[in-house]
């Protein structure tokens, strides 16, 4: 069989193998989903951040001047809902993790090629259901889903927003069971558990979390939406049902939600960090560890979101022990990555900056997590601004920040060629200094009590200056994340050719070609090495950068 | 510019100290932590940048550093959640005598009710110096009562009270908001708290010629005809209400519950959910024929019943206001 | 760089078409589908645990007018129910057995039995449904009343309120359970299908064995859901 | 290696006990053992949703260990939801 590339003479890669729009739509190939999968995941960033823009231009002054109370609340919520599931929770583990897995691990393909490719299916089709309830008036329900508000007192697009979710948590839970069996089945000969990237081990313990807590988010989801079509009462005071249990059903996902968004990026972290140190992993089997623990402990402390809701006194000092045991293995993994750069050799490559970034905006995001587990705390901050700073540091600044940071180290591999470098040390360093200004003075707003979700704080004049100084922040961290989607497009036409291991990184990935042909490997791999064998992989004094 | 612009809310409640001593301690340990780490990272990513000849040093891990950097966190850990716990269990249990006032929200405004009878909407007076119990309820969806300055936050939710209290320190008037969102006005759900002196307060106080809440839910207990079966001396078909409040009550089925104010509230609108032993299931609902706040003035009356009255925010001053 | 050095992985003659080409060994595929289908189940586990768990929650809270809307319905078809969906799970134990063996006429024989199972179990909800319809028992209309009183309780009447949350959670629970047996009866057609095709024999009966997987487990939250809905303080 | 290929006798006869739950679970109902009723409930439904696991389900005759690991792991999650919710709920009227 004559492939599209063999007739023009190139050598033949899974980008070149077949043209046309079928042979994307239809694909199978694990590299070629991950590039759907970017697609949608752009397209998604972008539309959420596009709403985060509208809210800061919306709070750069006290009156609600820019928009109605009505618009702004459907602003937030689609802001949320769009990035939290159409967006942070897919786009590590459906983009990087689709395309590497497979190879890191020695494997032609996922153990499912076909349920991966339904996988996307139900993503779009999950999207395309968001982008409806936006186009047809949007929906202001917040991004929680509260009941009774939400089934008994809104005559927005829940339903559809409802079924939007619920069909992309099927597409997340799919992604997840790819991963779990592709990692138990399918490593290559010699890849032994203790050989794993710490990569693969993030996305097994993500995919645990995807597996085990999706479902019972989409049942709660589903009897929200019931309760609107049938009335079912399961959720509603008025029939003596109880608005907490949906937020138990609720967080029971959501919390754990939260390390679905943030270990892939904990995973990224540890391939840069290890690479630009030319360095093993400091205390890989704590660092594996950690991420399986924060996985499992993570499932038991999502009712810190309720502290003030309610719920018991001793249910409360429950849940708040229970959040600082998460807190340990998150503290090993800052710990252990500053001493992977312990006499390592360091080079300041975007990614490497990126993983600093982390490293720093991570730590700052985790040590607020204590102030929020931290009962008396929690009860002033919960539901201002505090918390609002709080997780755009986890998710933003870790999670964000961590993707690119993986996108520009792997661009190479992916696309074949390499990114502009100054113009993306230039990226990251904007978006590491717009971030900060822009969610920095949030956790003052916080502490001085402004609640979230105000469209109007003319009441309160004192908290102007602090939002000013936050909507400056969002543009310039616009910039920077506009910048990487320029020159990545840029670059896959105009960029130097990348040779098939830049960065001299270890890993199976590095390998092969790239790109890589369809099947990644020509014969099967055997693994001799131990994960991270930077000891073994002779420096390149000359690391090719392309200006 | 930096006076109007403060990195902190007044500190108007005892609660406010406790609180803010807790975060100053948080951010001081919190402020150590990252500045150890990213001193740290610094000084590495600059001490062993890559220099041409000079090559990494293979280091596998130390199993001490890593139950070092386990066990010391997690001991700082627990600092903070007691010393939270403890600040959360001094939030969450309001004082004995503390003065009472109802509370219903509704989409989009604040009403409160003083056991002296005064009504207020979106804005609540109160005399510095007494302990102020808020028993709050919601009409519709769930809001959250917020009063920055006193550090005290608290969800009100449809069909059941929860409770918040505070002790002012401080004369002023400070913000409350809204701080669970609830639709359309969410952020237009604000009002402000006032912090009177004393004899302020009675002057304010003083203003209003309404009747004490309990004479209000008095007068409606006898309306509704509740007074025909509750009798207060002798037993009627419904059992005596004297002296129930906040004591065991035997059900019908085996089970004691406490006639907390959910009881009292659930017994008027559900009243067979928890039948009294020894009663028949005979009353009726009441369950859409009266508001939140004529409920809120029945529970008033009926704890009117249990001893000494419910503290009134007036109570334990000069001349305070006359109790039935 | 280096490279890995290769060694010879003993490739399956490909003359086996269910292999993909991916897999190194038929066994390797196998494994592969079954964790994947032991995992779908799991997902499946927490799905309904949601409403088990609304389920615990209110049954402690009302535990009277969950009994007395327990005793509205009819336990002789919930008991009948439940011996048909067991009897189901049998044929397809037996169906999948009937592939080991290589009978492959059984095979369809013992589908098409679950199926007709499968069918008769949906049949008997549908009339239990459209009982409950009759009935006025569909929580949130204005038409709902459920007569009565607490078990063993004359004199304290049903929590009309309360009752229909125990209702509410009768239809989820056991329209979930209902919508997972329309699927198994879509999917049991499908393999019967295929099965008619001489597909599965002992070399090959994977999504036979792991739709008999699905079956079982959508049998299994029967089991739990029978005791939990139909049986509540039964006793006179 | 080959699948385990359990006996049609065996199936019939997890069938029968089976059906002999089931009919011991409705007359156990109508019996008045006060707190020990939904115990035996569910202590009877268990032990026919063992039976189906480990027989028509094959999990006792599987040379895989990770299967019952998963099965393991989703109940232990399962009781997890179900524990700590209850750590709510059963507390509220605490003092």
């Amino acid at each position: 069989m004559a492939t599209a590339a063999l007739e023009t003479g190139e050598r033949e890669t899974y980008l070149n193998r077949e043209y046309g729009v079928k042979s994307w739509l239809l694909t199978v190939d694990h590299k070629r989903i991950a590039l759907l999968y970017l697609m949608g995941i752009t397209f998604f960033f972008f539309v959420g951040g596009f709403f985060a823009l509208l809210i800061r231009l919306e709070l750069l002054t006290p009156a609600g001047d820019l928009v109605q109370a009505d618009t702004y609340n459907k602003l937030f919520t689609m802001h949320g809902q769009v990035m939290v599931f159409f967006f942070l929770i897919p786009a590590v583990p459906a983009v990087l993790g689709n395309f590497l897995i497979p190879i890191m691990i020695g494997a032609k393909d996922l153990a499912f090629p076909r349920i991966n490719l339904l996988s996307w299916y139900l993503y779009i089709i999950g999207g395309l259901l968001m982008v409806y309830t936006i186009l047809s008036g949007g929906v202001d329900t917040g991004w929680t889903f509260y009941t009774p508000l939400s089934t008994e007192f809104l005559n927005t697009n829940v339903v559809s927003a409802a079924l939007a979710v619920f069909v992309s948590g099927f597409s997340s839970i799919l992604t997840g069971l790819n991963f779990i069996v592709t990692i138990h089945r399918m490593r290559a000969p010699g890849m032994t558990w203790n050989r794993l990237p710490l990569f693969v081990w993030a996305h097994y313990a993500t995919s645990i979390i995807q597996v085990l807590g999706t479902p019972v988010v989409a049942i709660a989801i589903v009897l929200v939406a019931l309760e609107r079509l049938f009335h079912l009462g399961i959720f509603n005071p008025s029939l003596g049902g109880d608005p907490l249990l949906f937020q138990h059903l609720f967080w029971f996902y959501s919390h754990p939600a939260v390390y679905i968004m943030i270990l892939p990026g904990m995973g990224i972290v540890s391939e840069i960090v290890c690479c630009f140190s030319r360095k093993r992993i400091f205390g890989y089997k704590a660092m594996a560890l950690a991420l399986l623990g924060i996985a499992v402990v993570g499932f038991l402390v999502w009712a810190h979101h309720m502290f003030v809701a309610g719920i018991s006194l001793y249910a409360a000092l429950i849940f708040s022990l229970l959040t600082y045991f998460v807190g340990v293995p998150s503290a090993i993994k800052v710990f252990n990555w500053t001493s992977t750069m312990y006499k390592g050799s360091i080079r300041y490559q975007t990614p490497m900056l990126y993983a600093f970034g982390f490293i720093g905006l991570f730590t700052i995001g985790g040590l607020t997590g204590l102030f929020l587990a931290c009962l008396g705390i929690d009860v002033h901050v919960t539901d201002t601004y505090f918390v609002v700073a709080h997780f755009h540091y986890i998710m933003v600044g870790g999670m964000v920040m961590a993707y690119l940071g993986g996108m520009h180290f792997w661009w190479p591999k992916i696309s074949g060629k390499m990114y502009p470098e100054g113009w993306g040390r230039l990226a990251a360093l904007l978006v590491f200094v717009g971030f900060n200004l822009t969610f920095f003075p949030q956790f003052i707003l916080g502490y001085m009590g402004m609640p979230r979700r105000y469209w109007d704080y003319s009441h309160s004049p004192e908290f102007q200056i602090l939002n000013v100084l936050s909507t400056a922040g969002a543009t310039v961290l616009a910039v920077g994340y506009l910048l990487p989607m320029i020159y990545f497009v840029w670059s896959m036409r105009y960029g130097k050719a990348a040779p098939d291991n830049p960065w001299n990184a270890a890993g199976l990935e590095w390998m092969i070609p790239s790109p890589p042909s369809t099947f990644n490997f020509e014969e099967e791999p055997v693994v001799t090495w131990e994960a991270y064998n930077y000891d073994e992989i002779k420096e390149n004094e000359e690391v090719p950068v392309a200006h | 510019m930096f006076q109007s612009m403060p990195l902190w809310p007044a500190r108007a409640s005892t609660l406010a100290n406790d609180v803010d001593a807790l975060y100053i301690f948080l951010i001081a340990v919190s402020a150590l932590m990252s500045v150890l780490i990213f001193t740290t990272v610094a000084f590495f990513a600059v001490r062993y940048r890559h220099r041409k000849g000079q090559h990494a040093e293979p280091i596998e891990g130390s199993h001490a550093l890593e139950i070092t950097w386990s066990v010391i966190p997690f001991c700082v850990f627990m600092v903070f959640f007691a010393w939270g716990a403890k600040v959360y269990f001094s939030e969450r249990k309001p004082p004995q005598d503390s003065a009472e006032i109802y509370t219903v929200a509704k989409q989009w405004m604040w009403k409160f009710e003083h056991m002296e009878g005064q009504r207020e909407i979106n804005e609540l007076h109160v005399p510095l110096g007494r302990d102020v119990k808020m028993i709050m309820t919601s009409q519709d969806v769930i809001h959250s009562f917020y009063v920055p300055a006193f550090r005290i936050k608290q969800d009100v939710l449809p069909g059941r009270y929860t409770v918040a209290w505070f002790h002012p320190t401080r004369a002023g008037t400070y913000h409350l908001f809204c701080a669970e969102y609830c639709g359309t006005s969410h952020s237009g759900m604000v009002g402000s708290v006032i912090v009177m002196e004393p004899k302020d307060y009675e002057a304010w106080m003083g203003g209003g010629g309404s009747q004490p809440l309990s004479v209000t839910g008095e007068l409606l207990f006898n309306q509704l005809g509740c007074a025909t079966c509750h009798r207060k001396e002798t037993q009627g078909r419904g059992p005596s209400l004297i002296g129930i409040y906040n004591r065991p009550v035997l059900l019908e089925d085996g089970r004691t519950v406490i006639a907390d104010e959910d009881y009292i509230r659930e017994s008027i609108l559900q009243p067979a959910a928890k039948i009294v032993s020894g009663f028949k299931p005979v009353m009726p609902t009441f369950q859409g024929q009266i508001s939140d706040e004529q409920l809120n003035a029945l529970i008033a009356y009926v704890k009117s019943l249990s001893g000494p009255a419910s503290p009134s925010v007036g109570k334990g001053m000069a001349a305070a206001t006359a109790q039935p | 760089m280096h490279t890995s050095s290769t060694a010879t992985v003993n490739h399956e003659a490909h003359d086996n078409p269910a292999l993909l080409h991916y897999f190194a060994t038929a066994e390797q595929q196998k494994d592969a589908a079954s964790l994947g289908m032991w995992i779908f189940l799991i997902t499946e586990i927490m799905f309904f645990g949601g409403m088990f768990c609304a389920y615990l929650v209110y049954r402690y809270w009302y535990f009277g007018d969950f009994a007395a809307g327990s005793s509205s319905l009819s336990l002789t078809l919930g008991t009948i129910n439940t011996i048909v969906l067991i009897g189901s799970s049998l044929t397809v134990a037996l169906a999948v057995r009937c592939a080991q063996v290589g009978k492959k006429k059984a095979i369809v024989v013992n589908l098409i039995l679950t199926i007709l199972l499968g069918l008769a179990f949906l049949g008997i909800k549908a009339k239990e449904y459209k009982d409950k319809f009759d009935e006025h028992h569909i929580p949130g209309q204005a038409s709902f009343f459920l007569e009565g009183h607490i078990p063993r309780h004359p004199d304290i009447p049903v929590n009309q309120r309360h009752a229909q949350i125990y209702f509410s959670l009768y239809f989820a629970l056991t329209g979930m359970h209902a919508l997972h047996m329309i699927i198994g009866v879509g999917l049991f057609s499908f393999l019967t299908w295929k099965a008619t095709q001489g597909t599965f024999g002992p070399g090959y009966y994977t999504p036979l064995e792991n739709g008999g997987l699905y079956w079982h487990f959508v049998d299994i939250v029967w089991i739990y859901l029978f005791p939990l809905l139909y049986l509540i303080d039964r006793h006179p | 290696m080959s699948e385990h290929i359990s006996s049609v006798k065996l199936y019939i006869t997890i069938w029968i006990a089976l059906m002999v739950g089931t009919i011991l679970t409705v007359m156990a109902a109508r019996i008045d053992l006060g707190v020990f009723n939904p115990i035996v409930a569910l202590a009877i439904a268990s032990t026919k949703a063992v039976l189906v696991v480990l027989f028509f389900m094959h999990v006792k005759y599987t040379h895989e260990k990770l299967t019952k690991l998963v099965i393991v792991t989703a109940i232990f999650f399962f009781l997890i939801l179900l524990a700590l919710t209850m750590a709510d709920y059963g507390t509220r009227l605490w003092t």
